[in-house]
């Protein structure tokens, strides 16, 4: 029956798409519909297979086989240019914009107004993405630049690029993932009225709340294949994470414990960045021996800056941090490591590691020093060789052999092998930011488990997380940030994920 | 592979044995047996150097001997060359060159027996070297006399490649000569500090014409045909160097200054033939002949094509070259600045 | 002390024409960069220019095929640099070399194979630029001199750097290729070919480099000697740097270049030495960075 | 059985990439000298006496293979020099400059400083490497003060160091004795030489060999064996991840050029001490050592071992060329065509784009979000 719906109205048909990477199937003969004025959900864990698909659809990437059908006619995109010819726009998981040039620049680009078919004509430029940002009452500021943009903003001139190309179909992969609660319920409606105005939209998501809210429509997709296809109306979230997940997630117990001794605490610390915005604006908190302390926030709030602050990277304009008694806030992050603190970084192929960097490498970074590894500057290269070997078992590192690249290594496993790194330096502190970020499921729950095990063997962590829902099952106490200050303090039973909601925006505690 | 295997390293001593003393008793041998060989910088249109080319072809057609010119192409292949010469077996090796002298030195101080050696146009203490110089400053002392009675103004120009001592005794002999004539003239000096940069020379002659001088010794290799064409744009009267530089296309290019390396060349070779070449350092000057300015001490390819060379001129600085050839002008070299 | 116009105007001539060479080979290392693309085969990319205008100018005695060979030449030159950096992702520094130290070796190669000569050639036979007069101007006392003599490709290497600013910043296909440096990425997901415009605009660079070696071998003087660029392609990479890869900003570092080069010479017989005078523009070059620094921190690219 | 195969495993890879390291020379080498022969026989010569006495003036006899390794000694210090930069990340194309210094000071302390004798050479090597390794450092600290970017700063440094060691050969410290007609200085000591060995007769090979080849082990352990060898690496590899793992950035690359430096320098001074025994004019840059060094780095892939044998095989190619113009009528400038082929070749990598064509693909994705960074 739905067949037979789909060709009268269907506008867009993806039928037995299949993508083989190597050895890898990230794609396993998907079919795909679409009809004017939708908005479908695209489900799945990590790997599952959904940004390939899409990179398909855009002509990105070509299908190993599989057949692409708009209004009927099958389609062969061979870049992205032949779908943006076709209707079809995508705005994707890191945005492609231009920091450089204005706003109106970056919706013009490939399509610029011309004078005398040479020149580009910026105010016409101008004046089309006014019209545009008016038409679909998405308020931009053409002459703006975009660095000087947030990151919402920046959104909003990917989703206007698209329309400016006259896209009727609109591709959003993972697109609330960087966005303040705010900016994401903006989001959520203008996607609502752009389908009102006809437009198709597929979204990729892995909040499951937002598929609910916004979605008529929602796939989940598992390894590669296609899982199952439902309304949204008939489904619940619950049954949508089984399916992804294809078990029932169980709720980790955490036992209370006595905390002992502080470790680390942080007073009004206060920088301002190379633009001038306040970044820390008088932040203040402390994390004691035995419990995990987290930061609740949405991310660009002041986050990356404390890490950076605490771990030496960066040097803090005033305030004062003391790591076990000791003021660290002009020391080096060497020194800082000495005294007693580790990090699991937020970005691990920035931070984390050197994509170029061997097994032994990688592992070694900040070990370099310990009289087990070397002694005056010489490494002993067995035992560090032993040691690396026995760690990646014990962390359940999935890897060819030393002499592999990092880069080489899948996400999931970059990160556990990062998290190993971090955990053995055994230090009274770890700051874990963003640990579980993009890896799956049983990473995740390896990972909360080693958090949780040096947490009782009294070891003091600083978890920052955009995910509440870590934050809530891991934290003994959690902090929440806003614009650079923390703005509310819970202990575990306060906690609520509302509550916590409210702060992050802005909110006030006990208003 | 560097230990000494006794299998290969006979063999360039076995060559040593073979030819004993060979270039000391050259008398004996046949001269088609004889091999010459010239170690030099890279030739080019360098006439210090074709010059002697020619020189060595000449006499190669004469006697029948093998030749081989060795051009070095950068400061450290001139020992390894010379090495691979004697190596190689040559009798006489001819190295010419500033950048050869400690080179052919060494050699000659370790293989004083098995070749012959001459170094051109630098002076050697070392006993088994011949040196052979030139009195540079005898040629560019006539040139100034020319440039002083043919200049209207009393401004004088030189383009030379490198400043410094060992390029000093051209701009003396020229600033010597010009004073023999016009002791008011003023002198302007400009630096390639380059061999073929004819752009940047062909730029400092048009300032200096600018600067109102009527005459320009142009004296950096290649590059002195920047000043050639500069000449032909600006009307001022030039010199070259070394072998005949007029030409029927540009008559400014008045004289030039003689250094003929070819007599040299076929000098030392007939000499080395006949077994009279002895180690006694030698310098050419004017009185040889090897010395000199065209239309003075030697004819031109091209007749007196500037209508300013008059016979009155030509007959003066006649006189003078014949009193540096007697010794009646001396002229020594001072240090610079001194 | 009396100062003499005449001879003052003559330097300054003299400068413009020793530097649009650079100013040349500049711009088109300021292209590159736009593109990020570091070129550093600049020097061999312009010395092909400069050698195949002699041999196109020997054989038609044609200056405007010269030109059209010479400029064709660079292009292909530069045309191998783009494919190896930006298709084969070939390391820059490594094709720059190798590029300079292949066109340095066949030029000389093919300079004894054409005409059995080695280090210079020079013949009656070959016809330089033409020397343009300028109506009105050319009568000014100081002013005429100082443009005197300029060949047409010299007005031109202005002219280019005027056409390049409003290509760049007016028109839709300078935008684009702007674009292509600022996030490559980007461009590519667009749907148009980043790899292309990259190349492109190497290919370009290889047009000017071509031009600013006709200048050197048929414009100053009209001979050909042996690695004629003598390192100008380098220099042009650092005066491109200078000016910030902007042509106007270029224009100006070239001749600030210039200038130190021409009081570099005007030293020349004073207690300076020549050989220390000589030096003086490249200390100028480091002096003139580091005043720039704030600007060009961000800019400042570390190579893989 | 897991750790056995893991090994084996390891072993596999390790000898794959050694492989695909080698390879990619050899396979250049290959396609280099087949370029050259396209050349040769469109000049109308015979390739096999062009190559015949290339090969016989570089590696032919012991004397001119001792040649070649007289000549790659520079080759091999400079070369190492870049390497040990480069490797961490500094692209110092200053190895010129600070091979003019190294050999200019060493020259000039051994002559005017009161020591003679072995002390005396050790304290002009000494200062020669002090000299440029403080060069290569005054190009860090402008890059890390004022961002100078160091390709440029180096760059023009080789233009500085040649004139002002110009100057000084050519007036205050120049050879007057005799006609003084180079500039030069004046002839050093015997003392302080670096002794040759004298193994075949009329060669100059000197111990200063086996001193380059020392520096070459030094860095091996340096690299392979010391903390700041890996930070370094890593720093190289990646600037955040070894900032963020307390690698001290600033230290490590004013170490790292200071050494570069001094290992250029290294050269000079071996050249001066070993060889020439004089400071002359152009000595040290005619001869393009330090590029000729950069490219055999780069060629080797940034090793060490294999930048001394890419160093000696250039330098074969270089004395061959001597050879070549010695015995035949082929301009040397062939040398320079093929030594170019081959760099150019391998820098395309065009033996893993024959056969890795989808790997490539791989990368050029991740290569694509890497673009920001540079
Ligand atoms: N360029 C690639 N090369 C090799 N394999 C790839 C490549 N891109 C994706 N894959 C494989 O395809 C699978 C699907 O990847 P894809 O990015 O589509 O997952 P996803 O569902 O978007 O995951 P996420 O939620 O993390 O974004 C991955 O697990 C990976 O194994
Ligand atoms: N350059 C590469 N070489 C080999 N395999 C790769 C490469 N890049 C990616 N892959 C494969 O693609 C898969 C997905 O990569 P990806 O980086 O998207 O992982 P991820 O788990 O989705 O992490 P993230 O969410 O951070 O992107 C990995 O399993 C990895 O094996
Ligand atoms: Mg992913
Ligand atoms: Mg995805």
């Amino acid at each position: 029956m739905l067949l037979r719906r789909g060709l009268i109205s269907m506008l867009l048909e993806m039928k037995g798409i299949t993508k083989q990477y190597g050895s890898v199937l990230a794609n396993d003969s998907i079919n795909l519909t679409l009809e004017k004025g939708e908005i479908l959900a695209v489900v799945g864990e990590n790997g599952a297979g959904k940004s390939t698909l899409m990179k398909i659809l855009y002509g990105l990437e070509q299908p190993t086989c599989g057949e692409v059908y708009l209004n009927g006619k099958q389609q062969s995109f061979r870049s992205p240019h032949d779908a943006i010819r076709a209707g079809i726009g995508m705005v994707q998981q890191h945005f492609m914009l231009f920091s450089e040039f204005t706003v109106a620049e970056n919706i013009v680009y490939g399509n610029e107004p011309k004078k005398n078919s040479l020149f580009f004509n910026r105010s016409a430029a101008d004046k089309l993405v006014q019209e545009l940002s008016k038409k679909y009452l998405l308020d931009v500021d053409p002459r703006a630049k975009i660095k000087n943009c947030p990151v919402g903003l920046q959104q909003r001139v990917e989703i206007l690029k698209i329309l400016y190309q006259n896209a009727d179909i609109i591709i959003l992969d993972e697109p609330s993932a960087v966005l303040t609660p705010q900016e994401v319920s903006d989001l959520l409606k203008t996607m609502k009225k752009l389908a009102s105005m006809g437009k198709s939209i597929i979204i990729i998501t892995h909040k499951l709340h937002e598929v609910m809210d916004a979605s008529d429509r929602v796939m989940v997709m598992r390894s590669g294949k296609f899982v199952k296809e439902t309304k949204t109306s008939e489904t619940s979230i619950e049954e949508l994470s089984f399916l992804m997940v294809g078990r029932r997630i169980i709720d980790k117990e955490v036992p209370e414990q006595p905390t002992t001794g502080n470790v680390l605490t942080v007073t009004d610390l206060r920088l301002t960045d190379k633009q001038g915005k306040k970044c820390l604006d008088g932040l203040s908190m402390h994390v004691d021996a035995g419990e995990i302390v987290g930061i609740a926030g949405v991310s660009g709030n002041g986050q990356s800056e404390l890490i950076e602050c605490i771990t030496g990277l960066n040097k803090a304009d005033a305030g004062e941090i003391t790591l076990l008694e000791k003021d660290i806030v002009k020391s080096s992050v060497s020194k800082i490591r000495d005294l007693g603190c580790a990090c699991i970084p937020e970005d691990r192929y920035k931070y984390g590691c050197a994509k170029d960097a061997n097994m032994t490498e990688t592992a070694l970074m900040a070990h370099q020093y310990k009289p087990r590894f070397s002694k005056h500057g010489i490494l002993k290269n067995n035992i560090i060789r032993n040691y690396v070997t026995e760690l990646l078992q014990r962390y359940d590192v999935k890897y060819s052999g030393l002499f592999q690249k990092a880069g080489e290594l899948s996400g999931g496993n970059i990160q556990k092998l990062i998290v190993a790194r971090e955990i053995e330096q055994n230090t009274p502190l770890l700051i874990a930011a963003e640990p579980t970020r993009g890896v799956d499921i049983g990473a995740m729950e390896f990972i909360h488990g080693k958090l949780l095990e040096k947490r009782a063997n009294g070891g003091a962590i600083l978890l920052v997380s955009s995910e509440l829902s870590e934050i809530m099952e891991l934290c003994d106490r959690i902090y929440t940030i806003f614009d650079g200050k923390i703005n509310g303090e819970f202990t575990k039973a306060e906690a609520t994920e509302e509550k916590l909601g409210l702060l992050m925006m802005g909110g006030k505690q006990d208003a | 592979g560097c230990a000494a295997k006794p299998a290969e390293s006979t063999a360039p001593e076995s060559s040593a044995e073979t030819t004993p003393d060979a270039s000391k008793a050259p008398a004996g041998k046949d001269p088609k047996d004889m091999k010459i060989i010239l170690i030099c910088d890279k030739i080019g249109t360098n006439p210090f150097l074709t010059q002697m080319q020619t020189g060595l072809q000449n006499m190669k057609t004469k006697y029948g001997m093998s030749t081989s010119i060795v051009e070095c192409a950068d400061a450290s292949v001139w020992e390894d060359n010379i090495r691979a010469a004697v190596q190689e077996q040559n009798d006489l090796i001819i190295v010419a060159g500033g950048q050869g002298a400690d080179p052919v030195n060494a050699v000659a101080s370790e293989f004083p027996d098995d070749a012959t050696y001459v170094l051109v146009d630098v002076e050697t203490d070392s006993p088994n070297v011949k040196s052979i110089t030139f009195k540079e400053q005898e040629g560019a002392y006539l040139i100034g006399m020319i440039a002083g009675l043919v200049n209207k103004t009393d401004k004088f120009g030189a383009i030379h490649a490198n400043e410094g001592q060992s390029s000093y005794k051209w701009r003396w002999g020229y600033m010597e000569g010009v004073k023999s004539v016009r002791p008011n003239a003023e002198f302007m000096f400009n630096y390639t500090n380059s061999y073929t940069d004819a752009a940047k020379a062909k730029e400092f002659a048009l300032q200096q014409a600018a600067a109102g001088c009527g005459f320009i010794n142009a004296a950096s290799a290649v590059a002195d045909f920047g000043t050639f064409e500069a000449a032909l744009e600006k009307g001022f009267y030039t010199s070259g160097q070394d072998e005949d530089r007029t030409s029927p296309d540009n008559k400014y290019i008045i004289t030039t200054q003689i250094k003929d390396t070819a007599v040299v060349i076929e000098k030392i070779v007939t000499e080395f033939v006949e077994g009279k070449l002895t180690m006694e350092p030698e310098t050419y000057g004017v009185k040889e002949n090897v010395i000199g300015a065209l239309y003075i001490t030697k004819d031109g390819k091209n007749p007196i094509q500037s209508e300013v060379l008059t016979d009155e001129i030509v007959a003066k600085v006649k006189e003078a070259a014949d009193k540096i050839a007697k010794g009646e002008i001396v002229l020594e070299v001072p240090m610079e600045g001194k | 002390m009396n100062i003499d116009f005449e001879y003052i105007a003559v330097v300054i001539n003299s400068t413009i024409r020793m530097m649009t060479p650079v100013l040349y080979a500049a711009l088109g290392s300021a292209i590159c960069s736009k593109v990020w693309v570091f070129n550093i085969a600049l020097e061999g990319q312009m010395l092909t220019g400069a050698f195949m205008a002699i041999v196109i100018n020997y054989y038609t005695g044609s200056v405007l095929l010269s030109v059209l060979g010479a400029a064709l030449s660079g292009m292909l030159v530069a045309l191998i640099v783009g494919i190896l950096q930006v298709k084969f992702r070939a390391s820059d520094m490594v094709v720059g070399t190798s590029i300079n130290l292949l066109m340095l070796g066949a030029t000389t190669f093919l300079l004894y194979v054409i005409f059995g000569v080695k280090g210079v050639f020079t013949d009656p036979r070959l016809k330089g630029l033409p020397k343009i007069e300028l109506p009105i101007i050319k009568d000014i006392p100081f002013i005429g001199t100082m443009f005197a003599r300029l060949t047409f490709l010299d007005y031109f290497a202005i002219i280019m750097a005027v056409l390049l600013y409003i290509y760049l910043f007016k028109t839709v296909s300078g935008f684009r290729l702007q674009a292509v440096g600022i996030n490559k990425q980007a461009v590519n997901s667009l749907g148009i070919n980043a790899d292309r415009t990259q190349i492109c605009a190497v290919v370009f660079s290889g047009l000017l480099c071509g031009l600013g070696g006709v200048l050197l071998t048929l414009g100053q003087v009209t001979l050909y000697t042996e690695n004629v660029t003598a390192g100008r392609g380098f220099f042009a990479m650092a005066a491109a740097n200078l000016g910030g890869s902007h042509p106007i900003g270029v224009v100006i570092s070239s001749f600030f270049f210039g200038f130190a080069e021409a009081i570099g010479n005007a030293l020349q017989g004073t207690a300076i030495k020549s050989q220390l005078t000589m030096a003086l523009p490249y200390i100028v070059t480091i002096i003139a960075l580091v005043f720039s620094s704030n600007k060009f921190r961000k800019r400042a690219r570390v190579l893989k | 059985m897991l750790k056995n195969n893991k090994h084996a495993d390891t072993a596999k890879l390790w000898l794959k990439s050694s492989i695909n390291e080698l390879g990619q020379p050899l396979f250049a080498i290959a396609a280099g000298m087949l370029i050259g022969a396209i050349i040769i026989l469109a000049m109308g010569e015979s390739i096999f006496e062009i190559y015949g006495a290339m090969f016989q003036g570089g590696f032919g006899t012991s004397f001119y293979f001792l040649a070649t390794l007289t000549r790659a000694i520079p080759i091999i210090l400079c070369g190492l020099g870049a390497a040990f930069a480069w490797r961490a990340g500094y692209i110092n194309i200053g190895g010129e400059g600070q091979l003019i210094f190294g050999g200019f000071v060493t020259a000039v302390s051994a002559l005017y400083l009161p020591f003679r004798g072995v002390i005396g050479a050790v304290i002009a090597i000494a200062l020669g490497m002090l000299a440029g390794g403080l060069y290569a450092l005054l190009a860090a600290w402008l890059d890390d003060r004022f961002g100078v970017i160091l390709v440029i700063s180096t760059l023009m440094f080789n233009y500085i160091a040649n004139y002002i060691t110009y100057y000084f050969v050519s007036f205050p410290l120049k050879d007057n004795t005799g006609d003084g007609l180079v500039a030069k200085t004046l002839t050093i000591d015997k003392s302080m030489w670096i002794p040759r060995l004298g193994i075949v007769k009329g060669s100059t090979f000197h111990y200063g060999f086996f001193l380059a080849i020392l520096v070459m082990v030094i860095i091996l352990f340096i690299i392979k064996k010391t903390t700041f060898g890996y930070e370094s690496r890593m720093g190289g590899l990646n600037k955040c991840f070894a900032e963020y793992g307390g690698v001290k950035r600033t230290k490590v690359m004013f170490i790292t050029m200071f050494c570069s430096g001094a290992i250029c320098a290294f050269g000079g001074s071996i050249e001066v001490l070993g060889l020439k025994h004089v400071y002359m004019h152009d000595m040290l840059r005619s001869p393009s050592y330090a590029w000729t060094g950069l490219m055999a780095a780069l060629i080797a892939n940034l090793n060490p071992i294999g930048t001394v044998i890419c160093a000696i095989f250039l330098a074969g190619i270089q004395t061959g060329g001597a050879a070549i113009e010695r015995s035949t009528n082929v301009p040397l400038e062939i040398t320079m065509v093929i030594q170019a082929v081959i760099t150019l070749l391998v820098s395309a990598k065009l033996l893993n784009h024959a056969i890795k064509v989808r790997k490539v693909k791989l990368t050029q994705s991740a290569e694509g979000g890497a673009q920001n960074e540079h």
